[in-house]
Formats: structure tokens, C-alpha cells, sequence
């Protein structure tokens, strides 16, 4: 275990070789097989650690390299502490999940770019490995970070990376104009999130994550005022915001889907934009204590929840419909937060990982063989051409949709059950989102597999193509090099291949997490829960806290009723979708048409962008502009201002110097000239009468002596 | 009686051809002139006991000087008389008038100061381990005028570097 | 080998650029690439004299270092006094570096007038070199106007358009701000005879006086004009984007890396330790323009359309991050203060020498001109990356390190502030990451563009030392924390030696002073137990 | 009658004025060097005659120095005139007038 810095560090040599190295000189094969070689090893030793993890008495490993910012004076709340930061990694229940879904889904999503980023031309290739190492160093830096900075330094890391990887076609304006946002609106959060590490750095006179939750831990809870931990938790939680894509900094997410698809599924669905559930869930203690603020979380999760699901019903770019698929899942996580449901929060966290990574590279893969078409209008019956995909993806709908026996369904009761525990409106809120999410899932399923073939005409003959695994047989790439389409075909088996792997993730790995209800019956606990705990109190009070473990839980009957309502809800969904887009596609145009201004509300989102465009964005432009003009006129004006002044004021002077001071000058010269003339006149430059003169002078000195010699 | 003859023969055959120099119309009669009275200064030299500066005097002056004087005559050969130009302003017949007074007075001084005090003043000179003219004068040079000697000997160095560099045509 | 060894290694380094030009007086003017090498050896030669004071500098001592101390105007008590510490030390380094680059990057960029142009460079070297190392107050004023001269004629004559108003401007503003802060001098130096009956300009004379209100005030105010002027802080500022945007490459590259600090170098030098309770009353007014000018600069950066005005505007809302950890008045402000500065030198110099590089080829700074570089010049959109990041602070990028210090530095005096000025990381990699898209992303829609070179050989030299310094910092920067101990101490035992509360008339703080005694030397495991002031360098 | 340095006093002035007069006079700048060379004989004449009258050398010894400075003075005297005459054609005192005011 005391190796875990390599688990961050490998993926980082792989992108420092790729980026140094490989951009020029390496093939598209040598810089994939660095960039998978790397994560590899990253993933063994991952698992390596891990199992050590499990057979440990302790559940808790923490490495320290070196001094980062070494220890300087500071003073606190407490008198005088030093501030500093060790380059320090930890290894907990929590991190030890979270490296293995981001080293394993990581793993595979570089199998599957391998093949899916293959016309690119080499440069760009080697590129995309290099930034797409460059993200998994940084995300496994955040996960593994002991202190809030080393956390800090993987939390703006990957918004580099995001940046980079969004912008990765940056000839597109559109992808450039989303990585930037997305990586200023992550700005916004941190600004929260930094605030946030001051104050606790004030308050506790530390930024290491088990210390914090100590002190933070003997301190009472905070629920009648909004103390200083309320303070500290709202700050975090807008750093979390930011980078979960909430209400209301949710924005960038959307848009971030102008990356390859392997990046939306890696970094925007799977690992990044879970981030900021995983803080959460690393200063649970912290949260713990501010139960105003923890209200606050519930709220903003159920709402983006639902929110970003009723945006979701009507999209037709099937990328987008995962993008809000996504937020709303994010929110359902926060919502889990929220209300103190830790481990079911990180527990939805990875079976969401699962299945919403499978989701995006089954969507990617469809997007390959429709040849970059991204709109589901123009799909359809795609599951004759490509069987693998259809089946897999539609196991990640029905996990997402909450199907029983899938991971989706353990992971979502359980939020379901905690939530109406501590509040049946959340609930309530999450129960339709759950509706709706079947719905849009399974409305994106119906539209791209089945009915009609809606895409333009392929070259060549139609009909040989028609037959899938011809085309797949025949050519197993689809695009030979006259960039000729052949119509739409199954995925080479790079890519299938992970997809497979993911299915059977995302179908079972609920398992761990089998709800009690249910376990009880089959004499299998919640294993994740028990396992995470650890994570989320603090040292002391996990041992105090040892025996009693019985939060007010519902009794059976409740909680059998809730699980079948809400299997129910995920099944008219599923129904109505198979209604609208299978049995009667016309009914669904004529609802859109009945609900014009709705659906119009619905597919533009809200107006949020366009509300944020002329608030927020014009207004720093607006007072940009205005304060550049007062910088050129009012400040500059003000020293030009002067300086013509001070040339003025010159100017009176110089007239004054020049006819009054210079003329007495002149004056005095002009006397001199005049005067002078007569002795200019001995100056003949003769020298024999300089001569002259000398001899004179000669002269007049043995005349002087003889003078005063013979007269004296 | 014989040192009495000499002197004045010598000063009269001086005297005169100094005034032949400077009144010559022809520059080459003048330099033949000079070198005439170059060799009477030696005479006068050899009268007075100093040989090795009557021998030096006809060398450096007589062989060299003069020689120089004669090449530079030659040089500038002139198409028209070097003195047809004249400035008004110059004052010629004053200086020859000042230059005559001058004379008077200085010759006035010493035939006086040289009557009224008879008794000259004799400063033997310094033991020297070496007799004769020559080989004092040696004797001098080479101990305690070492340095003044060797400092003439770089100004005649420069002088000669500089001669050259102002005559050289094309530098 | 002693720090106090009776080498005179800061004259030496002082005055190596000093003969380069010297010998460049020599060569004809004709024969430029002699001049080239020539120059260039001389600033390598200074680069490499100036290393010792990286390894050879005892970190554990709170005297001066390096000191040699000679007679130079006895009736007046000035003296030749040079000496450094850790920080001086630091901004030696970096000039001497920065000087290198800045040489090495005008080999093709400047054409006319190629050996005044280098003699200028070198002898602006010896200046600012001078300055830093002056332990006599004189002697560093007559280093710092020394300063003025070359820079005042690489603006004026290889400057760009609107070159002889920026140039002027430049060296009026300088000007003025040097003759106010010569008349502060004067008033310490008459008030340290009239206390001690010695005349010296001895800075750690002045560093014991213990002068009345009042006239810490004044001088106060004259210091900071004359400082101020040169950071440049808010009001004062105008003189920057000009003096930049016209100046050549190099011109830009020394003015940002090296001749900005001399302003901070000031306050932390001579303003913060001579007139502690004067600087302790001025907190708020300072911070207040401090935030003004952070803000203010991003907002303006962000409405430029000249790429070079944009990074210059980009220095002022640096440069006033950099003042705001100063006057927080404690080690982790100060501290992140001095690691800022080089990090505003590194990452600032690069960018000014990145805009340098394509100025070069296209000879327009227009960011519309430009569009989709990262397609013709990856390396250099690569290194243009890097120093974006590093410029808003990216962590493990130097930047960050500053950033975070004077942020918590500040924060633990006033909440309020620290989140004003927080605002600036939003705007910063607003404006930064827009230029990037409006150069580096999209098409290459200007034809012109289209067969632009990649960096060369040369280019990638002047980069690539920065580059590494930027990961170190970011990574490591432990070995430039440690070195400024015994300079921040010895601010500190100044400025917190009083009872002044720090936040009279502060709003909204809840905070008490920083008092601070001699528990935060103990902390420093460095220091130990040293507590006695640093008197008189080289008494060791 | 004895011969003292009185006479030979008399002798150097009546020479020296002699070279005086040239030096006034003349126009030709090659006679003005002679003139001033018989001034420089002048003084020779009166430092070798009292030289013996005092029976100390050291006076002759000086004559060795002037007779090198004359030397010296004659050499680099005609390599100006040679230079002057090739610029301007003249050796004529009177029109070498060039630093007049």
C-alpha cells in the first residue's frame, strides 16, 4: 500500500511520454499501447491496493512523499498554528472504491478510444492519449489527495483536462466556446471551494482530511445557527457544484458534450463530474454537522434532479440526452447527501459509473456507425446493424431505469427509501424523476434501435448492406480510406469489447449493495455500506458509534411498498416511451404540437444559458468594456491630463525664456561681441606676429631690468 | 694672443654667414650658408676644449640636419617665390627694430654685469674617475644624465616615428 | 566555501553584464553577429556567477549574506554596501536569468542598431542587479535610476508604433515616484543623524529606528508613491500597458520579470521594516487598492483586443495579488508575496516573450489577426498552455503555490478581502482562457497565418528553462520557501513588533492582529532561536 | 687682450638676435627652421663657453640634449612642412592661416 502514489503517478508518465515524446516521434498503435499500458498497471495496482485494503485491520493508509509548502507561521482561531501541505495520499474505504472505478473504467474507455479515435490523423491521436492520461493522473491525484490541496490540485486538474479534452476539435467554435465555459464555470465553484479550505485552515489550523473531521467531529452541531462548519460546508459545496454540475452552475455540462464521446463518457459521466459527490461524501463529518446546510444540499440535488430530467424528455441530440441524464443523476447523488445517506450517495456514485459509461460509449459506438450523426431523429432499427450494442446498451437503460436485479435499482432504492425517510417531498421529487428518467432512457432506446431507418442513404449496394454482420464481416471498420460510409456496422471488438464488460458491471454490480429487506432474506448484508462507513465519521465516533447503528429505518412493509411504487413509476415509464416512440410515433409529434410552449420551454432548457448570457456574462463584458474606457479616459485621461499641463505651463514658459531670459542673455553676448571687436582685430593668425608680441614682451622685461637697475 | 685672433676670426665668419642665412634669396644658398656656420660653431667647439661636441656639432648638424634641410629644399620645389605672398598686417620692420633693441639691451647687460663683478665663480667639477673631454662628457651621460639621455633618445624615436607618419603620402 | 569568504562575488555579478557592454563598446557595429555572441556569453557568464548565491546561500542564518563594504562618498556617509538574503538572493536569480532569456531572445527580432541595443540590455542588467543587492540606501537609489536610462531607450528606439509617448511616460512616472521617495530617504536619514549623530544610509541602521508617527507617515507616503509607481498599483498603473505594448520583446519580457518587483522588492525592504507603524495604519487604504486593482485589471484585461496590452493588463491584477499578501502582514502573506513575484516572472515573462514569437513572424499584436495556431504552431500552443495555466494558478503549476498562500494569508486577517480578491482566479482564467480560444482554437481564417514556422531551436531555449521552473515551483517549491525565512522573519519582527491593532476601522473583521513574538521563530525549525535583529551585515 | 665669456656671451646674443630677426622676417618656412636652428647654435655657443669657464661639464652635457632635441625638431618641423606643402601648395608662413579666428 505504500506504493499508492505510483496509482496517480503511472497514467502521468504515460501522458508525460506521450506529450513530450510521442506527438512527434511515436505511431498511433505505440502511443495507444503506452497510454492502456499505463492504465493497466494503474488498475493492478489499484486492485492490489484494494485487497490489501480489505485484509487490513485498519482501514486507513496514508503515504507522504515530501514537503509541498512547508510548514510557515499562521495564525488561527487557536493562536498561532503553520500552514502547510505534505504531498500526502490516502488510501480509505472511500478512495480505495473510487481508484477503482476511475483506473478500471479508465481502462477500458482507453481500449475502447483506441479504436474509436482512429481517424484521427496521428498528431491529434497521440494528443487525445495524452491529455486522456493526463486526466486519469489527475483524477486519481483528487481521489487519493490526504489534504484538501493535494485534493485541490486533482479538482482543477481535471478541469484542465476537461478543458482540454472538450476543446479536443478546437477548429469547431462551438467546442472551444464549451470547453471555456466549462472550465469557468468550475472556476466559479472553486472560488467557493478555496474560500472554503481558508476557513478551514482558520478555523481547525489544518487542511488534512482525518484531522479536520476530528476537530470538526468535537464540535456540536450546528442546527439552530449557521455557525462557522455551516459556513465552511456551503463553501465547499459550491466548489462541488461546480464541478457536479447542480443548480445553478450546471451549465457547462450540457455543452461539454462537444468532446469525443469516450471523454463524455470517462470524464463527464463516469469520474469527473463525480467529484464533487466524493467531497461531499470525504468531509461527511464535516457536512454532518451543518444540518442546514445538508438541507440545502437535499434540496439543490432533488431539484436539479428533476429538473434536468424534464429537459431530458425532449432532447433529440442522444448525446445530450445522457449529458442531462446525467446532472439529474448527479443530483439524485446529492440528494442522497443530503440527507445523510453517505454510502448510498457513493454507492449510486459507482453503479452510475457503470452504467452511464456504458451508456455513453453504446451511444458513441452508435454515433461511429451512423458516421458522426448525432441526432436520434435520424436513427433507428439500429439493432439490425449492430446487435452487441443494442444488447448492451439497452442493460444500462434498464439499470438506469431501475429494472430490478440491476445495479441501477439497488442503488436508487436505497436513496429512494433514505430520502423518504427524512422527507416524502424529496421524495416525491425523486420518485417522478425516476419516472422520468425510465421514460427518456427508454425514449432514447426505442428512437435509435427500433422502428423505421430514418438516416440518409449509404453508397454502394443497399441491400447487401442491409444484413449486420455482413457489414460487419466484410468490413469491420466501416470507413475504408476513401472515406466512403457503407451505412451504418457493428464496432470493431476494441470497442464492443469494453462495452460487454461494462454490461456485466452495470448489471451486477449492485450486488453489493443489497438493501437489508431484501438481504435479510438471503443472509447478505449491505456490503458497501459497512465498508464506506469508515469513510464518512470520524475516528472517535466511529468507535463510540460501534453498537447502535439504528437509525429510525422503516419498518419492512414501508419499505417493500416504497420499492414496488417505485419499480411501478420505472415501468409506466418504460411503458409510455414503448407507447409514444414504438407503437405511435405520430402521438408523440401531436403532443409536442399540443404543448407547444412547453415543449419549446423544455427544448431550449429553460433559457438558462440564454439567461446567464445576458446577465452574468454580458454584465462582466458590459463593466469590462466600461472600465477599459475609464482606464484609456478618466486614469490615463488624468496623467495625459497632466502631461498637457505640464506642456502648456511649458510652452508659457519657453515664450517667456525665449524673449525675456534668453534675451537678456543675448543681450549680455551681443555687448560682448561688440565690445570685443577691436581685440579681435590683433588676432591675424600670423605667427610671426605672435612671434612679435613674445619678443616684445622679452623686451619690456630686459628693458624692466635695466630700469630698475640703473634708475633704481 | 692666438685665442684672440681665432675668436674673432670666428665670430666675424659666423656672425656673417648667420646673416647670410637669413637674408639669402635662393633657400639653397641658405642652407650651403648654414652648414658653413655649423662648421665655425665646431671651431669655436674645439677652441673653447670641447671636441666631442665640435665632432658631434659637424655630424648631427653639418652631416645630418643639413642634409635634411637640403632634401626638404629640393622637395619644395616651387613654381613661383615662396615670399610673393605677403599679409599686410604682418609687423616685419617692427620685430627687426624690437630684435635690434633687444641686442643692444642684452649686450649692454653683460658687458656690464661681467665688468662689475671680475672674480668668476669656479665650481670644480665632480671627481671623475676618467680623464679627458670625451670620456667625461661619457662619464656624465652615463651616470647621473642616465635617465635625461635615454629620454632624449625616445624623443628622437618619436620624432622619427612621426617624421615618418607626416611625410608618408598616402596614409 | 564561507558565505563571508572575502570573494566578491556580488560585485561580481553585479558588474559582469557591465563588462560585456564595455567590451561591446569595442567591437564595430557592423559585424552584428560578433555583437550577438558577445552579448549573449556575457549574459550566460552572469547567469552562471550568479548561481553560487543559490548553492552557496546559508539558509540558516538571519544575517546578511555575501557582504562587502566599502568607502564611496565618506563626507556624506554613503557607502559601497552590498550584501543579500534569501530573497534578494531570489530576485537576483531571476533577473539574472530573465536577463539571459530576454538577450537570447532578440538574436532575429532586433535588426537596427544591434550593439546599442545589447549594451543597453547589459547595463539595465547591472542596474537592476544593483538595486537588488544594495544594502546602502543611496547606493540603491543610484541603481534604481540607473535602471531608468536603458530601459527609456529600448522602449523609445526598437519600440513599436506609439513608442516615444510610452517610452516618456514610462520615465516620467518612474521619475516622479523616485524623486518623492529620494526626499523619504533624506527625512530617514536626517531623523537616524539626528538620533545617532552618524550620517549613513545603511539600511540596517534604518532598520533599528524607531521613528515618531508622524514622520513614518510621510515617509511613508513617499516610499509608496515612488514604490507604487513602480509595481504598478492601481491608480498609478497606466504607464504599464503602454510602456509594454510598445516596448520590444525583450524590453517587456525584463519589464515584467524583473523591473516590476523592484516596486515589491521596495516595500518589503525598505517601506515594511523602516516604517512598521506608518505600514500597519496604511493596511486597509493599501488593500482597498490592492482589490481595486485586482479586480479592475482582470475586468480590463478582459476588453482588450491588443494581445500584449491584455497580458499587461493581466501583470496589474498580479502585481496587486502580490501587494495584497505583503500587506497581510504575516509570514504566510509575505511568504507567498515573494514566491508570487517569481511566479509573475515566470509566467508573465513567458508570455510576453510567447507574444514575442509570433509579433516576430506577423508583426501585429491584433488577437483578431490570429486564430487557430494550435493547427500550425502546436509546440508553441503547448508552452502557450503551460503558461496560461500557470498565469491563473493552476495547481501543481508555480502559480498556484503564490496564489494560495497570499489568499490564506490575507484571509486570516479579513474574510471580506480574501474573497474580493478571490474573484480575481474567476476573471483570471476568464480572460486568459479567452485569449487562448480567440489565438490558439478554431480555424486558421487568416491566410497569413497559414505557413507560419513552429517555435526553433533558439525559441525553445528561452522556454524550456522556464517551463522547468514552473513544474519545480508547482511541484517542489519547498527549496524557495525555506530561503526566505530569514527575510520574512526579519520583516516580521518589525512590523508585528507593536501593539497596533491591525484591523482599526477594518470593516467586518472578526479577526484579531497577528501578533506575533518570538513564538513564531521557534516554530521555524530553521531559524531556531535566533532573536536578535540582524545588525550590521557581515559582522560575522 | 683675454677672451672671456663675456665675449662669447656677446657672440651668442648678436647670433640669437640674428635668428630672431629670420624667424620675424623671412616668409619662407624652410629659412624660419634655419633661423631657429642658429638660435638653438646661440644657445649652444653660451652654454659650452661657460662650461669652461666654471671647468664643469654638466654644460656641455645639455648641449648633447639640445643638439638631440634640435634633431628631433628638425625632423618632424619638415615632415609637417612636407605634409603642408602637398595639401596646399605653399611654404609661405602667410598663408598658413587655416586657425585663424
Amino acid at each position: 500500500m505504500d506504493l499508492i502514489w505510483l496509482i496517480p503517478v503511472l497514467p502521468g508518465i504515460g501522458a508525460a511520454l506521450n506529450g513530450l515524446l510521442g506527438i512527434r516521434y511515436f505511431s498511433k498503435p505505440v502511443a495507444a499501447a503506452i497510454a492502456c499500458a499505463t492504465m493497466g498497471g494503474a488498475l493492478l495496482l489499484s486492485i492490489f491496493a484494494f485487497a490489501q485494503l480489505l485484509g487490513a485491520e485498519h482501514r486507513e493508509h496514508v503515504v507522504t512523499l515530501a514537503h509541498w509548502i512547508p510548514p510557515i507561521p499562521l495564525q488561527t482561531v487557536d493562536g498561532l498554528g503553520a500552514f502547510e501541505a505534505p504531498w500526502a495520499f490516502r488510501l480509505d474505504p472511500l478512495s480505495g472504491m473510487m481508484i477503482l472505478i476511475v483506473s478500471g473504467i479508465g481502462f477500458l474507455i482507453h481500449l475502447y478510444s483506441s479504436s474509436y479515435m482512429d481517424h484521427e490523423p496521428r498528431g491529434g491521436y497521440v494528443r487525445f492519449f495524452c491529455y486522456l492520461n493526463l486526466f486519469c493522473f489527475f483524477m486519481l491525484t483528487l481521489v487519493l489527495g490526504s489534504t484538501f490541496l493535494v485534493m485541490f490540485v486533482g479538482w482543477e486538474g481535471v478541469g484542465l483536462c476537461s478543458y482540454l479534452l472538450i476543446g479536443f476539435w478546437y477548429h469547431k467554435k462551438s467546442a472551444a466556446d464549451a470547453g471555456k465555459k466549462a472550465f469557468v464555470v468550475n472556476r466559479v465553484g472553486d472560488f467557493g471551494f478555496v474560500l472554503g479550505v481558508f476557513l478551514i485552515f482558520f478555523t481547525f489550523g489544518t487542511i488534512d482530511f482525518r484531522e479536520v473531521a476530528e476537530a470538526a467531529s468535537q464540535m456540536p452541531v450546528e442546527s439552530a445557527a449557521f455557525g462557522v462548519l455551516s459556513t465552511i460546508c456551503l463553501l465547499l459545496f459550491v466548489g462541488a457544484v461546480g464541478k457536479s454540475a447542480q443548480i445553478p452552475l450546471y451549465v457547462w455540462l450540457p455543452d461539454a458534450m462537444e468532446g469525443p464521446t469516450p471523454v463524455s463518457a470517462l470524464i463527464h459521466a463516469a469520474t469527473m463530474v463525480t467529484a464533487g459527490v466524493y467531497m461531499v461524501g470525504r468531509n461527511a463529518v464535516l457536512f454532518s454537522h451543518a444540518p442546514m446546510v445538508m438541507t440545502i444540499v437535499a434540496v439543490v440535488g432533488g431539484v436539479t434532479a428533476l429538473m434536468a430530467a424534464t429537459i431530458g424528455l425532449v432532447q433529440t441530440d442522444i448525446k445530450k440526452v445522457l449529458a442531462y441524464s446525467t446532472v439529474s443523476q448527479l443530483g439524485y447523488m446529492f440528494l442522497a447527501t443530503g440527507v445523510g445517506a453517505f454510502g448510498a450517495g457513493a454507492f449510486h456514485l459507482m453503479t452510475h459509473a457503470f452504467f452511464k459509461a456504458l451508456l455513453f460509449l453504446g451511444s458513441g459506438s452508435v454515433i461511429h456507425a451512423m458516421n458522426d450523426e448525432q441526432d436520434m431523429q435520424k436513427m433507428g432499427n439500429m439493432k439490425l446493424y449492430m446487435p452487441t450494442t443494442f444488447i448492451t446498451m439497452f442493460v444500462g437503460a434498464l439499470a438506469i431505469a431501475g429494472v430490478p436485479g440491476l445495479s441501477g435499482f439497488f442503488s436508487k432504492d436505497e436513496i429512494l427509501a433514505k430520502t423518504f425517510v427524512a422527507s416524502p417531498w424529496l421524495w416525491g421529487l425523486a420518485v417522478v424523476t425516476a419516472g422520468m428518467t425510465a421514460f427518456y432512457m427508454f425514449r432514447l432506446i426505442f428512437m435509435t434501435f427500433f422502428g423505421e431507418y430514418r438516416g440518409p442513404k449509404w453508397g454502394g449496394d443497399a441491400e447487401g448492406q442491409a444484413d449486420g454482420d455482413h457489414a460487419a464481416a466484410a468490413d469491420d471498420h466501416g470507413h475504408d480510406g476513401a472515406h466512403v460510409w457503407h451505412g451504418p456496422h457493428e464496432s470493431p471488438k476494441l470497442m464492443t469489447v469494453p462495452l460487454m464488460i461494462l454490461a456485466v458491471g452495470a448489471a451486477v454490480a449492485g450486488y453489493v449493495g443489497i438493501p437489508p429487506i431484501i438481504g435479510d432474506f438471503v443472509g447478505v448484508g449491505n456490503a458497501i455500506e459497512h465498508f464506506l462507513e469508515p469513510s464518512f465519521v470520524a475516528e472517535s465516533a466511529a468507535l463510540a458509534e460501534e453498537g447502535e447503528h439504528a437509525v429510525a429505518h422503516l419498518s419492512h412493509v414501508v419499505e417493500f411498498g416504497l420499492m414496488a411504487f417505485s419499480v411501478l413509476i420505472a415501468g409506466l415509464g418504460i411503458a409510455l416511451a414503448y407507447h409514444l416512440y414504438v407503437r405511435r410515433p405520430k402521438r408523440a409529434v401531436e403532443l409536442a404540437e399540443n404543448w407547444a410552449g412547453a415543449h419549446r420551454v423544455l427544448t431550449n432548457k429553460y433559457y438558462v444559458d440564454e439567461a446567464y448570457n445576458s446577465t452574468v456574462i454580458k454584465g462582466t463584458m458590459g463593466s469590462a468594456r466600461g472600465l477599459w474606457a475609464v482606464d484609456r479616459n478618466v486614469v490615463d485621461g488624468a496623467v495625459n491630463g497632466a502631461g498637457w499641463l505640464t506642456r502648456a505651463l511649458s510652452w508659457v514658459s519657453h515664450v517667456l525664456d525665449k524673449y525675456v531670459v534668453d534675451g537678456l542673455v543675448n543681450l549680455a553676448a551681443w555687448i560682448c561681441a561688440e565690445g570685443s571687436y577691436i581685440f579681435r582685430r590683433g588676432q591675424t593668425g600670423l605667427i610671426q606676429n605672435y612671434a612679435v608680441a613674445t619678443l616684445f614682451g622679452v623686451f619690456a622685461c630686459a628693458t624692466a631690468f635695466l630700469v630698475v637697475r640703473f634708475m633704481g | 694672443m692666438a685665442e684672440t685672433i681665432v675668436f674673432y676670426t670666428l665670430s666675424v665668419l659666423i656672425l656673417g654667414l648667420a646673416i647670410l642665412v637669413v637674408t639669402a634669396k635662393n633657400a639653397v644658398h641658405s642652407v650651403v650658408a648654414l652648414v658653413m656656420t655649423f662648421l665655425c660653431v665646431a671651431a669655436l667647439y674645439v677652441v673653447l676644449e670641447a671636441e666631442f661636441l665640435a665632432v658631434i656639432q659637424i655630424l648631427v648638424y653639418a652631416g645630418g640636419i643639413v642634409v635634411l634641410y637640403l632634401f626638404v629644399v629640393m622637395l619644395v620645389n616651387l613654381g613661383r617665390s615662396p615670399e610673393e605672398h605677403q599679409d599686410p598686417r604682418r609687423l616685419s620692420v617692427f620685430g627687426l627694430g624690437l630684435a635690434g633693441a633687444m641686442l643692444l639691451e642684452v649686450a649692454g647687460i653683460v658687458v656690464y654685469s661681467y665688468n662689475r663683478s671680475a672674480s668668476t665663480v669656479t665650481a670644480p667639477a665632480a671627481a671623475s674617475p676618467v680623464q679627458g673631454n670625451t670620456q667625461e662628457l661619457g662619464w656624465l651621460l652615463y651616470t647621473d644624465y642616465l635617465i635625461p639621455f635615454e629620454l632624449a633618445s625616445v624623443l628622437l624615436l618619436v620624432a622619427m616615428v612621426g617624421a615618418i607618419v607626416l611625410a608618408k603620402r598616402d596614409l | 566555501m564561507s558565505n563571508n569568504a572575502n570573494f566578491p562575488l556580488l560585485t561580481l555579478i553585479m558588474f559582469t553584464p557591465l563588462a560585456g557592454a564595455v567590451l561591446l563598446l569595442f567591437v564595430n557595429k557592423n559585424s552584428t553577429n560578433a555583437i550577438r555572441w558577445i552579448a549573449n556569453g556575457f549574459a550566460g557568464l552572469g547567469f552562471l556567477v550568479s548561481l553560487p548565491l543559490w548553492f552557496w546561500l546559508d539558509m540558516a542564518t538571519p544575517d546578511w549574506q555575501f557582504v562587502e563594504r566599502h568607502e564611496w562618498i565618506p563626507s556624506i556617509g554613503a557607502e559601497y554596501l552590498v550584501g543579500v538574503d534569501g530573497f534578494s538572493s531570489l530576485l537576483i536569480l531571476l533577473a539574472t536569468l530573465m536577463g539571459l532569456i530576454a538577450i537570447l531572445s532578440s538574436w532575429t527580432a532586433i535588426t537596427t542598431r544591434v550593439k546599442e541595443y545589447y549594451i543597453f540590455l547589459l547595463v539595465l542588467q547591472t542596474g537592476m542587479i544593483g538595486a537588488f543587492v544594495s544594502l546602502d540606501f543611496l547606493l540603491f537609489f543610484l541603481f534604481w535610476e540607473v535602471m531608468l536610462v536603458p530601459m527609456y531607450f529600448l522602449i523609445g528606439i526598437w519600440g513599436s508604433a506609439n513608442r516615444l509617448y510610452s517610452a516618456i511616460k514610462f520615465f516620467l512616472f518612474t521619475l516622479v515616484g523616485s524623486v518623492v521617495m529620494l526626499l523619504g530617504i533624506l527625512a530617514v536619514y536626517f531623523y537616524h543623524h539626528e538620533v545617532t549623530g552618524i550620517y549613513s544610509f545603511d539600511i540596517t541602521r534604518f532598520h533599528q529606528l524607531n521613528m515618531p508617527f508622524d514622520l513614518q507617515w510621510w515617509v511613508f507616503l513617499a516610499f509608496f508613491l515612488g514604490f507604487a509607481v513602480k509595481v504598478p498599483m492601481f491608480p498609478f498603473h497606466t504607464w504599464l500597458p503602454d510602456a509594454h505594448t510598445d516596448a520590444p520583446t525583450a524590453g517587456s519580457v525584463i519589464l515584467a520579470a524583473v523591473l516590476l518587483k523592484m516596486g515589491t522588492y521596495g516595500f518589503i525592504r525598505f517601506s515594511l521594516p523602516i516604517l512598521p507603524e506608518a505600514t500597519r495604519a496604511a493596511v486597509p487604504w493599501v488593500v482597498t487598492l490592492c482589490i481595486i486593482g485586482i479586480v479592475y485589471g482582470a475586468l480590463v484585461a478582459m476588453a482588450q483586443r491588443d494581445w500584449k496590452r491584455l497580458v499587461a493588463y493581466s501583470s496589474v491584477s498580479h502585481m496587486g495579488m502580490v501587494m495584497l499578501g505583503m500587506f497581510a502582514l504575516n509570514a504566510v502573506g509575505i511568504t507567498g508575496s515573494i514566491v508570487q513575484q517569481i511566479n509573475h516572472g515566470i509566467s508573465t515573462g513567458g508570455l510576453f516573450l510567447l507574444v514575442g514569437v509570433v509579433y516576430e513572424r506577423r508583426h501585429t499584436r491584433e488577437i483578431s489577426e490570429y486564430g487557430g495556431l494550435s493547427k500550425v504552431m502546436p509546440a508553441y500552443a503547448a508552452i502557450f498552455l503551460v503558461m496560461t495555466m500557470s498565469s491563473i494558478g493552476l495547481p501543481a503549476l508555480n502559480g498556484f503555490i503564490g496564489e494560495i498562500l497570499i489568499l490564506q494569508g490575507i484571509f486570516v486577517v479579513n474574510k471580506i478581502w480574501a474573497a474580493f480578491a478571490a474573484t480575481g482566479i474567476v476573471l483570471g482564467a476568464a480572460y486568459m482562457l479567452w485569449l487562448y480560444q480567440r489565438t490558439m482554437f478554431g480555424t486558421v481564417d487568416n491566410p497569413k497565418n497559414e505557413n507560419l514556422p513552429d517555435l526553433n531551436l533558439r525559441e525553445w531555449a528561452t522556454f524550456i528553462p522556464l517551463l522547468i521552473l514552473a513544474v519545480w515551483i508547482g511541484l517542489y517549491p519547498k527549496p524557495f520557501i525555506d530561503r526566505l525565512d530569514s527575510s520574512v522573519v526579519r520583516v516580521m519582527m518589525r512590523v508585528n513588533s507593536a501593539d497596533v491593532s491591525l484591523n482599526a476601522g477594518a470593516p467586518g473583521a472578526g479577526v484579531q492582529s497577528p501578533v506575533v513574538s518570538s513564538d513564531l521563530l521557534t516554530l521555524d525549525g530553521d531559524t531556531g532561536d535566533v532573536i536578535e535583529l540582524p545588525v550590521r551585515g557581515g559582522a560575522r | 687682450m683675454e677672451i672671456t665669456p663675456a665675449h662669447y656671451t656677446v657672440l651668442s646674443a648678436a647670433l640669437f638676435t640674428i635668428g630672431v630677426i629670420g624667424v620675424l622676417v623671412r616668409r619662407n618656412i624652410i629659412i624660419i627652421f634655419m633661423a631657429i636652428e642658429l638660435m638653438l647654435n646661440a644657445v649652444n655657443i653660451n652654454l659650452v663657453a661657460h662650461a669652461q669657464q666654471v671647468e664643469n661639464l654638466v654644460g656641455q652635457v645639455f648641449v648633447v640634449f639640445v643638439i638631440a632635441v634640435a634633431a628631433a625638431e628638425a625632423a618632424v618641423g619638415l615632415g609637417i612642412i612636407l605634409a603642408f606643402y602637398r595639401n596646399k601648395e605653399t611654404v609661405n608662413i602667410d598663408e598658413m592661416n587655416v586657425m585663424r579666428w
